[in-house]
C-alpha cells in the first residue's frame, strides 16, 4: 500500500465568512462564551501570560548562578523567586499547557461533536484557573512564598512567614479547574463520540487526553485535601504533620507526590499525544503500532499512580517499601519507551517533510529520551541516594518538562495555528526558533547533569566556587532560550494580520478537524459527521475528492 | 434490568418505592447491628466487622439509592476504578508505614 | 465500551427523527435526550470519583495514626456521644431515603410530591446539622478542639469513673484524634451545607414544574450527590464514633 | 589569544583548571556508585543513538524528495515486543544493582563508629562519642567504618558528601542513619541538599577526613572534658530519671543496665529491640510502647530536653550496656594501635559485637 495525498493547492485558499472567531464581537462574547474554540484561546492567552512570568523569573534564577556568592538577590529572594518559578510553571503554565489549549479546542472536533459535553463547566474551570492564578499572584506580589513547589512541611506550616497559605489556596483552586478540565474531556470522549467513532479509530490524541484526564480526576483532590490540611496546621496547627505534636512529616510526603509524581504525567502525556499527530502527518504515514500507543498512554497513566514514593527515597521511608516502589518505577517507564520506539518506526518507508512542528518534535523524541532516561538514574535506588536533591534532578525534569513537554507544547501550537486563526505561521523564522531553542535548551540544561553528579544541591542561592564554569553554560544558554521562547511570541502574533491564508488542511493531515474549514465554525460540524475509515488513513484522504477547500459559512 | 446493554433501550430504568424501602430498612437495621457490636468485646474483629458492615451500607446505598444495580457497565466500572485508586492509596502508602520498624521486633 | 458509542448512534436515530421536536432543555451541542441524560449522569459519577480521593487523602492519614495512637484515639472516640452519633446516621439515612423517593417522584412527574420529599431532605439534612452543631459546641466547650485552646485534662485525669487515665504523652496525641474528626465531619458537614443550599434551589425550581416535564437530571445528580454524602458518614460514623466502645 | 580580554582568558584557564565530571572519590561506596553510574551513562548513550539513528536515517532516507510515496503499515507485534522486553530487561538488572547499592549505603557493619549529627536551621551540630563538637565541620579518620545517626531539630535537612556519594535526610523526630568509610585524607564538601528554608546555600561544611594519628591528636585536642556518655549521666542524675531507674529491684522503673540492643517484651505481647531510636521514643513517648511488668507512669519529657540532652542520655543509657561499653574500647584502641592491622581487627570488633 502506498500513498500519495494531493490535495488542491491551498495557496488559494480565502479566509471563511463565518467562523467561531467572528460570530460574535466584544469582550462579553468572549468571557462569558460556552465556546471551547473560545475558551482554548482565553487559555492560550492566559497560559503565555504566566509562562512569561515564570520565564521571567527563570532569567532571574540563572542571573543570580552566574556568580557563586548570592550578590544579584540575598537568598531569600532568591528562594522566592525559585518558588513562585516552580509553581507557577507547573500549576498555571505546564499543567494547562496542551490539555486546556490544544485539546480544548480539539478534543471535540476530534470526536466529531459540537462541544465539550458540559460547555459552561468548561468555561468555569477557565475561570477557576484564573481566579488560582490571581491567588497565587498575589501571594508572589504581597512578599512571596519561598516553599519551593514541594510544600515540604514542617518547614511550610510552622518556619515560615510568608504567604503560604495563600499559594496553597491558588493551586487548591487551579486544581479544581484542572479536575473540571479532566472531567470533561472523559465526558466527552465516552459520550459525544461521532457514529462510527469507535475507540480504536480515536486519534491518539484523543488516547492521549483520555489518559491525563484520569489522573487530573483521581490525583488533584489528594492534592487539594492535602493542602487544606497544611492550611489548617499552618492557621491552627491541628498536628497532623507536625512531629512535635506526635504527627508524621513524612505523611504529607506521601499525599503530596500520590498527585505530584501522577502530575508529571499530566505533563507529558498531552506532550505525547501532540507528538504522534505530528510525527503521522509529517511522515505521511498511520502511527506505526496504533494499539500500543494507545494501550501505551493508559499504562502510564494507571502505573503513574504506583510510583509516588521514588520522591522520597532517602527521607526516612522503609528501606523495604523503597524497593517495592523502585521496581514499579523501572516498570512505568516501559510504556514511555514503546511510545518513543514507535515513533521512530513510524518515520520508516514514510515520506518525510520538516516542517516547525515536525522540528519540535523532533526536539521533543532527543531531548525526552535523555530525560526519561535520566529518571531512571533516579529510580535506581543507590544512584539516587547521590543524585538526589542536586542539579541532576533539577536537568531530569527540565529534560522532560521543558524539552518533553515544552517542545510538544510549541509543536502543537505551530501545527494547529493555522486551524486555530486561519492563517500559517511565518514558516523560515520559526524553523530558526526552533533551532534556536533546541541549542539554547542542550547548553542550559545538559551542563546541570554533570553538576548533579559533581554534588551541586538544588536550592541554592550560593554556592562554592568550583561549580561556577558549568554555571556559565546554563545561565549562557538560557539566554539563548529565553530569545528562542521570544522569537514565536512575536511572530504568530504577527501572523494573525499578516499571515499566509491556511485553508482546511494545509498540512494534508487526515484528522477530521482538518477536514472542516479553518477556523471553524462555531458548532464546529453543519452536519454531524459519520467515521467510516480508520484514524491515520491516508488512502481515505488520498480518494477524497476535490470539493476540499470549499469554505462554509 | 437485563436490557442494560440494549442500545435500543434509553428509557432509566425506574426504582420503584418498594425497594427504596427495603434498602432504608436494611440499612438501619445495620446501623442498630453496627452500634450493638460495638459494645461488645471481639478483640481484633471489633473494627473489621465495623468497616464490613459500613461496606456493606455503601454498596447498597450505591447500588440501591444511586441506581447503580442497574446502571450501564461504564457506571459500575466508574465505582470500581475510584475503588481501586483508594485502595491504592491506601496499600501502597501501608507498605512504607508497616515495615518502616522491620528489624525492631 | 464500544456499545456506549453504538447507543448514542442508534439514540441519534430514535430520538433524533425530527430535529424540530428538541425539548427545550436539549442543549444545541447534544444530539439527543438520551445522549445529554448519560452524559450528565456520567459527568457526576467522574465527580464523584474525585471526591471519593478528596476524603481518601483524610481515611489515609485516619489509618496510619489510629494505628500509631490505638489507645489516644479509643479515649477520643470514647468521648463523643454514641446517641447523638446514632441519631445522626439513622437522620442521614432517612434523608437519603426522602431523596431518593423525590427522585422516583421527578421519574413520576408528581410535582407535589417531589416539592414535599425535597422539603423533607432538607428538613433532615438540617437536622443533622443541628446535631452536629450540638456535638461541635460540647467539643468546643471541653477544649477538645485542636489549636492552642486543647486540653488533655480529660484524658489524664478522667471525670468519667469508667474511663482509663492516658499518661500525659499518649493524652497529647488525643489531639490527633480530634484534628482528624474536626477535618473529616468537618469536611462532611461543608458538603451538607452546600448540599442543602443546592436543595433550596432545586425547590424553587421544582415549583416552577422544571423537573417533572421529563428533564430529570438535576433532580437525579443532585441525589448521586446527596447519597455520596450519606456514604462518606456511613464510613465516618464507626471510624470516629464506634473505636472499642466496649470498654 | 592576545585579543581576547583578560576577564575572558582567565575565565578560561580556570575552566581548564577546575573542569571535572566526576567529585573526588573518596570512600568506599564511591567506586560501587561510580561503577553504576557508568553503566547507566552507557545505558541512556545506547539508548540514545538508537532512537537518534533511526530518526536520522529514516528522515534522510525516506524524506519527500526521496521518498514520495509513503507506505502504510500496521505495525509489528514482533518488533513491539522486542522494544518493550529489551528495555525492561534493561532496566530490572538496573533495579537490582541499585537496590543492592542502596542496601550496602544504609546498614552499617556492626563495629561503626558512631557519630551523632544534629541538623538545626542553618547549621550542623556534630557530636563526637567521646564529647567532641564541631559545627559545620565533621573530622574522621580514614578507613573506618562511619554511622552518622542524624537527627533533626526543626525541619528536614539532608546531610550530603558528594565525594563520599552518600546522602541522608535529618528527619525531626526520628533518628535515621547512614554509613561510609573514607579512603582518602582529604578536605570535602559537606552540604545540607534539603531545601530548609533562608540560609539554605548557607548550611554547608567540610568534612575532615585524617589519618589515624591525625584524628587522634585531633579528637584529643578537641575534647570539651567529658563524653556524652558522661554528660548523659550527669543529665540522668539532674533530670530525676534515677529516682525511677535506679537499677534496684525495688524501683518503680526498669533497670536499664543492659537493655540497649536487647529484645524488650511490651505489655501489648509483642516485642521491640531496644535501639537509639526505641531509647529516644521511650524518653519522649513513654507510654508508646511499655515494657511488660510496668506501669505507664513515667512522665513525658517532651518539649523539656534538647535534641543534644537526647542524645546524651541515649548514649548514657547505652554506656550502661557492658557490650557496647567493649565495643567502644575496642573502637578506641583500634585507633590508638594505628592502623596495625585494621582488618584483623575488625573481625575482633564484630565477633564482641553482640549478635
Ligand atoms: C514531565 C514530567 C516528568 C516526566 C515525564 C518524568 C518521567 C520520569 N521520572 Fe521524573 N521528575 C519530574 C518530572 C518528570 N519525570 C520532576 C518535576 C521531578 C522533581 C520533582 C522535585 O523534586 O521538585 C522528577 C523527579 C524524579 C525522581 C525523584 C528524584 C528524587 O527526588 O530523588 C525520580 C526517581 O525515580 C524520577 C523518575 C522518573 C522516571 C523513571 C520517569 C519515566 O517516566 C521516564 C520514562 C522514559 C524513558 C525511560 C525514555 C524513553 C526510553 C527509551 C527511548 C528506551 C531507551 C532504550 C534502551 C534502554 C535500550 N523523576
Ligand atoms: C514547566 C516547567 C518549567 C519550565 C518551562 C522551566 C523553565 C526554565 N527553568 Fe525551571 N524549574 C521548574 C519548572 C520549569 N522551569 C520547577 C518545577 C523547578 C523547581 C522549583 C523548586 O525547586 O521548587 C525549577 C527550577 C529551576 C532551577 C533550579 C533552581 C534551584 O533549584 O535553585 C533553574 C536553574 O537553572 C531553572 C531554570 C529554568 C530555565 C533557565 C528555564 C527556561 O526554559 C525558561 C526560558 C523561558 C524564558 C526565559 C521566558 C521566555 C522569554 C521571554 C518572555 C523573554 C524575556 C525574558 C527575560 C528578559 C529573562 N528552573
Ligand atoms: C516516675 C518514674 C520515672 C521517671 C522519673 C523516669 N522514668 Fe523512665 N521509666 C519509668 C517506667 C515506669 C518505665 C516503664 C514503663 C514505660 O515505658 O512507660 C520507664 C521506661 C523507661 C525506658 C524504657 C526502658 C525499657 O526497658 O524499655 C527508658 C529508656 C527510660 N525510662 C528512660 C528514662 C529517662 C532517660 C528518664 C529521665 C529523663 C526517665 N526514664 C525518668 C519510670 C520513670
Ligand atoms: Cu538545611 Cu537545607
Ligand atoms: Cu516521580
Amino acid at each position: 500500500m502506498s500513498t500519495i495525498v494531493s490535495l488542491p493547492d491551498q495557496a488559494t485558499a480565502k479566509l471563511p465568512h463565518k467562523s467561531y472567531l467572528n460570530e460574535e464581537y466584544g469582550l462579553k462574547s468572549w468571557l462569558l462564551t460556552g465556546d471551547h474554540k473560545r475558551i482554548a484561546i482565553l487559555y492560550l492567552i492566559s497560559i503565555t501570560f504566566f509562562f512569561v512570568i515564570g520565564g521571567v523569573l527563570a532569567g532571574l534564577i540563572r542571573l543570580e548562578l552566574l556568580t557563586p556568592p548570592a550578590d544579584l538577590m540575598s537568598t531569600d529572594t532568591y528562594n522566592k523567586v525559585f518558588s513562585m518559578h516552580g509553581i507557577i510553571m507547573i500549576f498555571l503554565f505546564l499543567v494547562p499547557s496542551v490539555p486546556a489549549t490544544i485539546g480544548n479546542f480539539l478534543i471535540p472536533l476530534m470526536v466529531g461533536a459540537r462541544d465539550l459535553a458540559f460547555p459552561k463547566i468548561n468555561l468555569l474551570s477557565w475561570y477557576l484557573y484564573v481566579i488560582g492564578g490571581i491567588f497565587i499572584l498575589s501571594a508572589m506580589v504581597l512578599g512571596g512564598v519561598d516553599t519551593g513547589w514541594t510544600f515540604t512541611t514542617p518547614l511550610s506550616t510552622h518556619y515560615l512567614n510568608t504567604h503560604v497559605v495563600t499559594a496553597a489556596m491558588g493551586i487548591f483552586v487551579a486544581g479544581f479547574s484542572s479536575i473540571l478540565t479532566g472531567l470533561n474531556f472523559i465526558v466527552t470522549i465516552h459520550r459525544m463520540r461521532c457514529p462510527g467513532m469507535t475507540w480504536f479509530r480515536l486519534p491518539l490524541f484523543v488516547w492521549g487526553h483520555y489518559a491525563t484526564s484520569i489522573i487530573m480526576i483521581l490525583g488533584t483532590p489528594v492534592l487539594a485535601i492535602t493542602l487544606v490540611l497544611v492550611a489548617l496546621e499552618r492557621t491552627i496547627n491541628i498536628g497532623v504533620f507536625d512531629p512535635t505534636k506526635g504527627g508524621d512529616p513524612l505523611l504529607f510526603q506521601h499525599l503530596f507526590w500520590f498527585y505530584s509524581h501522577p502530575a508529571v504525567y499530566i505533563m507529558i502525556l498531552p506532550g505525547m499525544a501532540v507528538i504522534s499527530e505530528v510525527i503521522s502527518t509529517f511522515s505521511r504515514k498511520r502511527v506505526f503500532g496504533y494499539t500500543a500507543v494507545a494501550f501505551s498512554s493508559v499504562a502510564i497513566a494507571v502505573f503513574g499512580f504506583l510510583v509516588w514514593e521514588h520522591h522520597m527515597f532517602i527521607m526516612g521511608v522503609s528501606q523495604y517499601s523503597a524497593l517495592v516502589f523502585s521496581l514499579l518505577t523501572m516498570l512505568v517507564a516501559v510504556p514511555s519507551a514503546i511510545k518513543i520506539f514507535n515513533w521512530s518506526m513510524t518515520l520508516y518507508q514514510g515520506s518525510i517533510t520538516f516542517e516547525t512542528p515536525m522540528l519540535y518534535a523532533f526536539g521533543f523524541i532527543g531531548l525526552f529520551t535523555i530525560g526519561g532516561l535520566t529518571g531512571i538514574f533516579l529510580a535506581t535506588l543507590g544512584m539516587d541516594v547521590h543524585l538526589t536533591e542536586t542539579y541532576f534532578i533539577v536537568a531530569h525534569f527540565h529534560f522532560v518538562m521543558v524539552g518533553g513537554m515544552l517542545m510538544a507544547y510549541l509543536a502543537g501550537v505551530h501545527f494547529w495555528w493555522p486551524k486555530m486563526t486561519g492563517r500559517m505561521y511565518p514558516e523560515a523564522i520559526s524553523k530558526l526558533s526552533a533551532i534556536v531553542t533546541f541549542i539554547g535548551f542542550i547548553v542550559t540544561f545538559f551542563p546541570q547533569f554533570l553538576l548533579g553528579y559533581l554534588g551541586m544541591p538544588r536550592r541554592y542561592a550560593a554556592y562554592p566556587a568550583d561549580f561556577q564554569v558549568l554555571n556559565v553554560f546554563s545561565t549562557a544558554g538560557a539566554s539563548i532560550l529565553g530569545i528562542g521562547y521570544l522569537m514565536p511570541m512575536l511572530y504568530l502574533p504577527w501572523s494573525l494580520i499578516y499571515g499566509k491564508i491556511a485553508g482546511n488542511n494545509p498540512w494534508q493531515a487526515t484528522g477530521l478537524e482538518w477536514q472542516i474549514q479553518s477556523p471553524p465554525l462555531t458548532e464546529n460540524y453543519v452536519e454531524i459527521p459519520i467515521m467510516d475509515h480508520e484514524a491515520y488513513d491516508y488512502e481515505w484522504l488520498a480518494n477524497k475528492t476535490v470539493h476540499e477547500v470549499q469554505t462554509v459559512g | 434490568m437485563s436490557e442494560k446493554n440494549d442500545p435500543e433501550h434509553q428509557e432509566q430504568h425506574i426504582v420503584g418505592p418498594k425497594v427504596y424501602l427495603l434498602v432504608f430498612l436494611a440499612l438501619m437495621v445495620l446501623t442498630a447491628t453496627t452500634t450493638g457490636v460495638a459494645f461488645i468485646d471481639l478483640g481484633v474483629f471489633n473494627p473489621i466487622i465495623a468497616l464490613a458492615i459500613a461496606c456493606v451500607k455503601a454498596s447498597l446505598v450505591v447500588l440501591f439509592f444511586m441506581h447503580i444495580h442497574y446502571s450501564s457497565r461504564l457506571l459500575k466500572m466508574t465505582v470500581l476504578a475510584g475503588l481501586f485508586t483508594f485502595l491504592l492509596l491506601i496499600t501502597l502508602t501501608m507498605t512504607d508505614y508497616i515495615s518502616r520498624a522491620w528489624g525492631m521486633w | 465500551m464500544d456499545s456506549q458509542s453504538i447507543a448514542a448512534t442508534h439514540g441519534e436515530l430514535v430520538g433524533g427523527v425530527d430535529p424540530h421536536s428538541h425539548p427545550a432543555f436539549l442543549r444545541h451541542h447534544f444530539e439527543t435526550v438520551a445522549q445529554q441524560r448519560e452524559a450528565a449522569s456520567f459527568g457526576m459519577w467522574v465527580f464523584l470519583l474525585t471526591e471519593v480521593m478528596f476524603f481518601g487523602g483524610m481515611f489515609c492519614a485516619y489509618l496510619i495514626f489510629r494505628n500509631w495512637y490505638h489507645p489516644a484515639f479509643v479515649a477520643g472516640s470514647n468521648t463523643l456521644s454514641i446517641t447523638l452519633g446514632t441519631t445522626n446516621t439513622a437522620v442521614l439515612i432517612c434523608s437519603s431515603l426522602t431523596m431518593a423517593m423525590a427522585v422516583y417522584s421527578a421519574e413520576m412527574r408528581r410535582r407535589g410530591q417531589l416539592i414535599a420529599f425535597l422539603l423533607l431532605t432538607i428538613v433532615l439534612g438540617l437536622a443533622f446539622l443541628g446535631i452536629k452543631a450540638v456535638e461541635y459546641k460540647e467539643k468546643f466547650d471541653l477544649h477538645h478542639v485542636p489549636g492552642p485552646n486543647f486540653s488533655i485534662q480529660e484524658f489524664v485525669h478522667p471525670t468519667n469513673p469508667k474511663a482509663i487515665p492516658l499518661a500525659p504523652d499518649m493524652a497529647e496525641k488525643t489531639q490527633i484524634y480530634f484534628s482528624l474528626y474536626f477535618a473529616m465531619t468537618g469536611m462532611h458537614a461543608l458538603h451538607m451545607i452546600i448540599g442543602i443550599s443546592l436543595l433550596f434551589f432545586l425547590v424553587a425550581k421544582a415549583y416552577q414544574g422544571a423537573y417533572t416535564a421529563g428533564h430529570i437530571m438535576p433532580i437525579e445528580n443532585f441525589g448521586l450527590y446527596w447519597h455520596f454524602v450519606d456514604i462518606v458518614w456511613i464510613f465516618l460514623f464507626p471510624l470516629l464514633y464506634l473505636i472499642s466502645r466496649y470498654r | 589569544m592576545s585579543h581576547i580580554s583578560p576577564v575572558l582568558w582567565e575565565f578560561l584557564v580556570n575552566w581548564l583548571k577546575r573542569f571535572a565530571i566526576f567529585p573526588p572519590e573518596a570512600s568506599t561506596i564511591a567506586p560501587y556508585a561510580d561503577a553504576l553510574y557508568f553503566a547507566l551513562v552507557g545505558m541512556t548513550i545506547t539508548g540514545l543513538l538508537i532512537v537518534l539513528t533511526m530518526v536520522v536515517v529514516f528522515s534522510i532516507r525516506y524524506s519527500k524528495d526521496r521518498h514520495p510515496e509513503a507506505i502504510q503499515m500496521e505495525g509489528s507485534t514482533l518488533l513491539e515486543a522486542t522494544w518493550t522486553l529489551i528495555p525492561l530487561g534493561i532496566f530490572l538488572v538496573f533495579f537490582v544493582w541499585g537496590a543492592l547499592l542502596y542496601f550496602r549505603i544504609f546498614n552499617a557493619p556492626p563495629n561503626s563508629m558512631n557519630v551523632y549529627v544534629v541538623g538545626k536551621q542553618w547549621m550542623w551540630k556534630v557530636e563526637h562519642p567521646g564529647g567532641q563538637h564541631e559545627i559545620d565541620a565533621l573530622h574522621i579518620p580514614v578507613g573506618r567504618p562511619i554511622q552518622v545517626t542524624l537527627i533533626s531539630q526543626d525541619v528536614f535537612h539532608s546531610f550530603s558528601i558528594p565525594a563520599f556519594r552518600v546522602k541522608r535526610e535529618a528527619i525531626p523526630g526520628r533518628y535515621t542513619t547512614v554509613y561510609f568509610q573514607a579512603t582518602t585524607p582529604g578536605k570535602y564538601h559537606l552540604f545540607c541538599t534539603q531545601y530548609c528554608g533562608t540560609q539554605h546555600s548557607g548550611m554547608i561544611g567540610w568534612v575532615y577526613v585524617m589519618t589515624p594519628e591525625d584524628y587522634r591528636a585531633w579528637a584529643a585536642g578537641n575534647t570539651s572534658g567529658a563524653s556524652l556518655a558522661q554528660n548523659g549521666e550527669r543529665l540522668f542524675a539532674s533530670m530525676g530519671c534515677n529516682a525511677c531507674h535506679s537499677g534496684n529491684a525495688a524501683a518503680r522503673g526498669p533497670n536499664l543496665a543492659n537493655v540497649y540492643n536487647t529484645r524488650i517484651r511490651l505489655t501489648d505481647g509483642s516485642t521491640m529491640v531496644a535501639n537509639e531510636a526505641y531509647l529516644r521514643e521511650s524518653i519522649l513517648n513513654p507510654s508508646t510502647h511499655v515494657p511488660a511488668g510496668y506501669a505507664p507512669i513515667m512522665p513525658t519529657y517532651q518539649g523539656q530536653i534538647s535534641e543534644d540532652g537526647l542524645i546524651d542520655l541515649v548514649e548514657y543509657i547505652k554506656s550502661l550496656d557492658s557490650n557496647y561499653r567493649i565495643q567502644q574500647m575496642m573502637n578506641k584502641s583500634e585507633l590508638s594501635s594505628a592502623q596495625a592491622a585494621p582488618v584483623g581487627n575488625t573481625a575482633q570488633a564484630q565477633g564482641v559485637a553482640k549478635p
